[in-house]
């Protein structure tokens, strides 16, 4: 789970790092109002969960109060589309207005869990910034890592050897490991699996700031931190996806016309693959999951439904966990209260395939039944305008 | 022949009593899997579908001896259930849970490597050696014995893996999901590795999927071994959203690794057989074989 | 360093253990008053340093305040003599007054440091009290050890497997497992090198209590813990011993008439055993350490001569980070101010041996001086009339 | 030969701007021990000594390429100097520092096992291979190479030891204090595996201590192998007082083991020479020697 900016920066400010003066502003009356008090240039900064702000447009800079109202009020409520959101975009419902710091230095530090390692690594470059992925590839030199463990944490001596590779002067070294190491605690106790400050600002005055602040919570743990829990800001969710997870569906909305209802995420790929091999395009992706009830598969069809998009369906259920009757009982349900009018291709494997396929049957809606994968795919491209 | 598990294996079931457990077990025991033992805290000395159950993995080991464990528990208590059944000596351990958060994970990997114990998963279906043991959820009637192992990081795409081939008239040594989370326990390496010395498997097909480098891996040590049986692979997720990424440490972290076409890529190089119409699993492995003669 | 049973009672209390109904008491009206507010029959309990009180006569049951107020007069002020304090034994300053419990069981429950597997240990037997030590010889199937890493901590099952082993009622066995993992976290987190509950009382009511129990800190922890350190009670050390303390020196009182003055514990332990081998008795254990100053050997000369018994003092010095010269000043310095009058054998080795010999000869006291070890404490126990 | 360091071993200073690092460094390249550098956080970029000074014993690894290091650091610091020494690729790690946390000193052996290090101490005044190389506090000119290997928990007791030996017209080998602390790196029985195949050796003097079982383990372990090489014993603290006992816990971990007697009579029975009379260390082990032949 990620947390916005504003957000991040609580944490940090509360484990002794520094973040530029600045506050949250909802109204351009409050935008305004913090320009001024903070004194200009202020950053005005879009709340929104996906990275990718700045290029998009939604981190702007005022040199004037009047500028700053000017700026909020165009940003406020609008929709930010960057590389990370989709095309939708997220609604921009929060600015962090923010005085700007000038720094004499741009440096980069993270935490994050290595899978490849199995392991926590904490990085540190010597040039941070938008560039630091280039420079992970073309100048690695500029980069240390130091891995460690959960239990252990990270030691003075690692902190220290990041803090010199960073050519700190003496007192900030002292300064950087203590922090690095509440950051480190922190992160292992709040189950973390992104702790990332991109840029951290060298200041002319010999002070460390952190310019901008991304934490990402592993989704797993939240259940033993309440705290963290109710930091989700669901106003950033897809309605459609906001929908899904509530019913522990896991559904992302893509731009195709066919609509796909799967049980497993590897199946669901391999589903949009077929499709696509065979020249169709997917509407989205969508994992019924494992222990899923009769409601939420029910609602799992309105979904792919509800998509105006979609000009085919299909839904192919290889029964394990999910047995097939159960899942052809929410579709029949959800079929008849929408009044089903597109075609959907249906391919039913596995745990109670034959109860399954006579519920549908049974129902007299207009189910195509298929007898593999692959015939399944095929249909559902034809249906859909699309045959390669 | 197989690998990890045969008819003799003898099976610990941990968090026995519980609802999902209590279903697979059954189909476990209709299959023939050599259950031996449940454990569930506080019901000890109970029957449970005819299995003594204890209070600790503890107990269960010294009163039955069994060599393989399969673990239905909670997501916060999975990380605690392996490093139990490691701790009392069982060498295999297979874990149905899915959710255990990722920092519980890397803690089990410093416990087994202490105990020198082999994890199956976490979020993963199990193993199966067909005919003789299913420690797992899979369904079983699609399996049939015969000379093809399968490793996946998926669940439901390796049943229609599997009844591909036993429909292309393959029947499988042993298929192995390795588990969808980041941090698992056996990787392709460790089980491709196994599948080199056994006598029944004839082909390897591996069902990979986009991100982490556990595919990029397996490229690497095909190459470097000089892999003596044909391997195929199939990865999903080539047409998937690019995802929520991990900041840039996740670049700086895994590199340009990850993607499904750079995943194929290096597969490719080494020698593996790209299946890319995921329809076409099983008659693909089967030309392949036929080819073999 | 040994906490009062009081004070590791009130640790135990905080970490959500049951202990008996009680209090601490100075004065004799105190205990009869507490007995009689806690309800009799109630047991005194001496609180000195030292293992072994029940047996000493330190731990007694009143069955009404009269009584408790008679043996109250009797213990409070008194010295107590246990197998573990030493012939002088140690005031009794305070009284802990608990309300008695009758268990229907007496288990054991101790987490310490095991030395020679090098990890930490938890302890439990199903059979507490006083005959622990003799079951670990003879049955040591009703002892159960779990050893678990300082950065791993106990883990849940690790603590089930105990209670289980103890047999305990399953609503016991959720109570037992939290708080033994509290206990745990505790030990880790100050640094103890043991802490034991024993007996554990099983009530007839099925509750767990401690009736008696053992914390003992590392010492060489106590800098980053001062709020332990604070809690040394200094009234309960012999007083040479703690002047000793005060300027870094080990010093332990025995009851020969050799005064030994070494530097180096094992160089220590050695010149008494070969006093022993030459018959005589020394009259301390007196190491110097390393770091040690010209005033703390000064104070350790003094210390030697304090003693009473002392006929005659061997000093045996094996320069390294000592510098004999610096020996040398500090027990001229001291023996010019006693005016030294009972033989000091003098035997100086390793780093600036001349100048310190120069500094002995040249002070015009009577030492005699010895060419090697095994002379000196020949001359040693001649001198002390208790030649072979 | 010798054990362990020899003229050659590249020797770093952890802690060298200290004062007592200082004098004992001195001392150390007096003796001719190979200093190569100095760590010291702060002070990277200086010289001392003459050694060139590093903030992190990292950089001091890139620069120096030592095989050694030697710890002079206050005690709560101690545990982080050995750890960061192993985590920096150093192969044999000497502390000096006394006073080190127990539970600290727990963490670093399970760190020291990951890293594959060896250590030795903490709290010992070093090892010397006489005429070659010092990496200690000891007194040098007491020393001279000879036949004799000496593993010993005390200090000053050693130079006694050696003192007496080198009177005796014998030379040391390797003289190692493995330090007095409960919980130490390297003990008597992989000391003695060393000195086993040192052709220079050809006695080894043991100098044990009350308490803990380092000595019980070196019985059993000589018993077992059939040590080739004469060894004798002296073990201090016979008289000792009791000292304060740890709980009943102690005598459930450890036994009826630790005390001098005990030692003594397991070391005898391993056919160890027991040395009775500490004032004839020397006499005895050159009797033991020219018996030999």
């Amino acid at each position: 789970m990620l947390i916005h900016e504003f957000q991040a920066k609580d944490f940090l400010r509360r484990l002794g790092w520094g973040v530029p003066e600045g506050s949250l502003a909802e109204t351009v009356e409050e935008v305004k109002r913090l320009a001024g008090e903070l004194g200009c240039p202020v950053i005005l900064k879009a709340q929104v969960l996906a990275g990718g702000r700045g290029k998009a447009g939604g981190i702007l800079k005022a040199l004037r109060p009047e500028e700053a109202a000017h700026l909020a009020n165009r940003l406020l409520g609008s929709k930010l589309v960057t590389a990370q959101t989709g095309s939708q975009g997220l609604t921009i419902n929060k600015l962090l207005v923010e005085k700007a710091v000038s720094p004499k230095k741009e440096l980069y530090c993270a935490l994050a869990v290595d899978r490849r390692n199995e392991n926590l690594v904490a990085i540190v470059s010597q040039q941070g910034g938008l560039d630091i992925e280039e420079l992970s590839r073309f100048r690695p030199q500029l980069i240390k890592k130091i891995y460690f463990e959960p239990d252990e944490g990270l030691k003075n001596f690692q902190a220290r050897q990041l803090a010199y590779f960073l050519e700190l002067t003496e007192s900030l070294v002292k300064d950087f490991v203590a922090r690095l190491k509440l950051l480190a605690g922190f992160f292992i106790e709040k189950d973390l699996k992104l702790l990332e400050i991109n840029p951290l600002a060298l200041t002319e005055d010999n002070r460390l700031v952190a310019l901008d602040a991304r934490i990402e919570f592993d989704d797993c743990s939240l259940a033993r931190h309440p705290e963290i829990a109710s930091l989700r800001d669901e106003s950033q969710e897809n309605e459609l996806e906001k929908r899904a997870r509530k019913f522990g569906l896991n559904y992302i909305k893509m731009d195709g016309s066919i609509g796909c209802l799967v049980n497993g995420a590897g199946l669901a790929m391999a589903t949009m693959d077929i499709i696509k091999h065979f020249g169709g395009q997917p509407a989205n992706f969508l994992d019924i999951g494992g222990g899923v009830t009769e409601e939420a598969v029910s609602q799992a069809f309105e979904l792919l439904l509800a998509d105006t998009q979609v000009v085919s369906g299909l839904i192919n259920i290889f029964g394990g966990i999910v047995r097939c009757d159960l899942v052809a009982r929410g579709v029949v349900t959800a079929a008849s209260r929408l009044s089903l009018n597109r075609p959907v291709v249906v391919r039913l494997e596995g745990t109670n395939v034959n109860e399954g396929r006579r519920i549908l049957e049974e129902s007299g809606l207009p189910f195509i039944f298929a007898s593999d994968f692959e015939q399944a795919a095929r249909l559902a491209v034809e249906l859909s305008g699309q045959p390669r | 022949m197989s690998i990890l598990i045969d008819a003799k294996s003898r099976v610990l079931v941990q968090g026995l009593t519980g609802k999902e457990a209590t279903f697979h077990s059954q189909r476990m025991l209709e299959y023939g899997t050599r259950l031996v033992a449940g454990v569930t805290p506080g019901k000890g000395g109970q029957l449970h579908l005819g299995l003594p159950v204890f209070n600790t993995v503890e107990e269960a080991v010294r009163a039955e001896s069994p060599e393989v464990s399969i673990i239905f528990v909670p997501p916060l208590a999975g990380a605690e259930a392996i490093m139990e059944a490691a701790a009392a000596g069982i060498k295999l351990i297979v874990c149905i849970t899915e959710g255990i958060p990722v920092l519980d994970m890397l803690r089990v990997k410093s416990w087994l490597k202490k105990c020198r114990a082999s994890l199956i998963g976490p979020n993963t279906p199990g193993l199966i050696s067909p005919g003789q043991s299913k420690v797992g959820i899979m369904p079983g009637h699609i399996h049939q014995p015969g000379p093809v192992g399968i490793i996946s990081r998926s669940g439901t795409l390796t049943y229609e893996a599997v009844n591909q081939l036993t429909a292309a008239g393959l029947g499988q040594s042993t298929a192995v999901g390795i588990g969808g989370d980041p941090v698992v326990g056996l990787r392709f390496v460790e089980l491709l590795e196994m599948f080199r010395t056994d006598q029944q498997t004839r082909a390897v097909v591996l069902i990979g999927e986009i991100g982490g480098q556990a595919e990029e891996e397996a490229a690497d040590y095909l190459k470097a071994s000089g892999y003596p049986k044909p391997v195929l692979a199939y990865v999903a997720g080539r047409t998937a959203p690019p995802g929520k990424r991990l900041g840039h440490a996740g670049a700086i972290i895994e590199g340009r690794q990850g993607s499904a076409e750079g995943k194929i890529e290096r597969l490719r190089e080494a020698g593996v057989k790209i299946i890319d119409n995921p329809g076409r699993i099983g008659v693909t492995t089967a030309e392949i074989l036929s080819s073999l003669h």
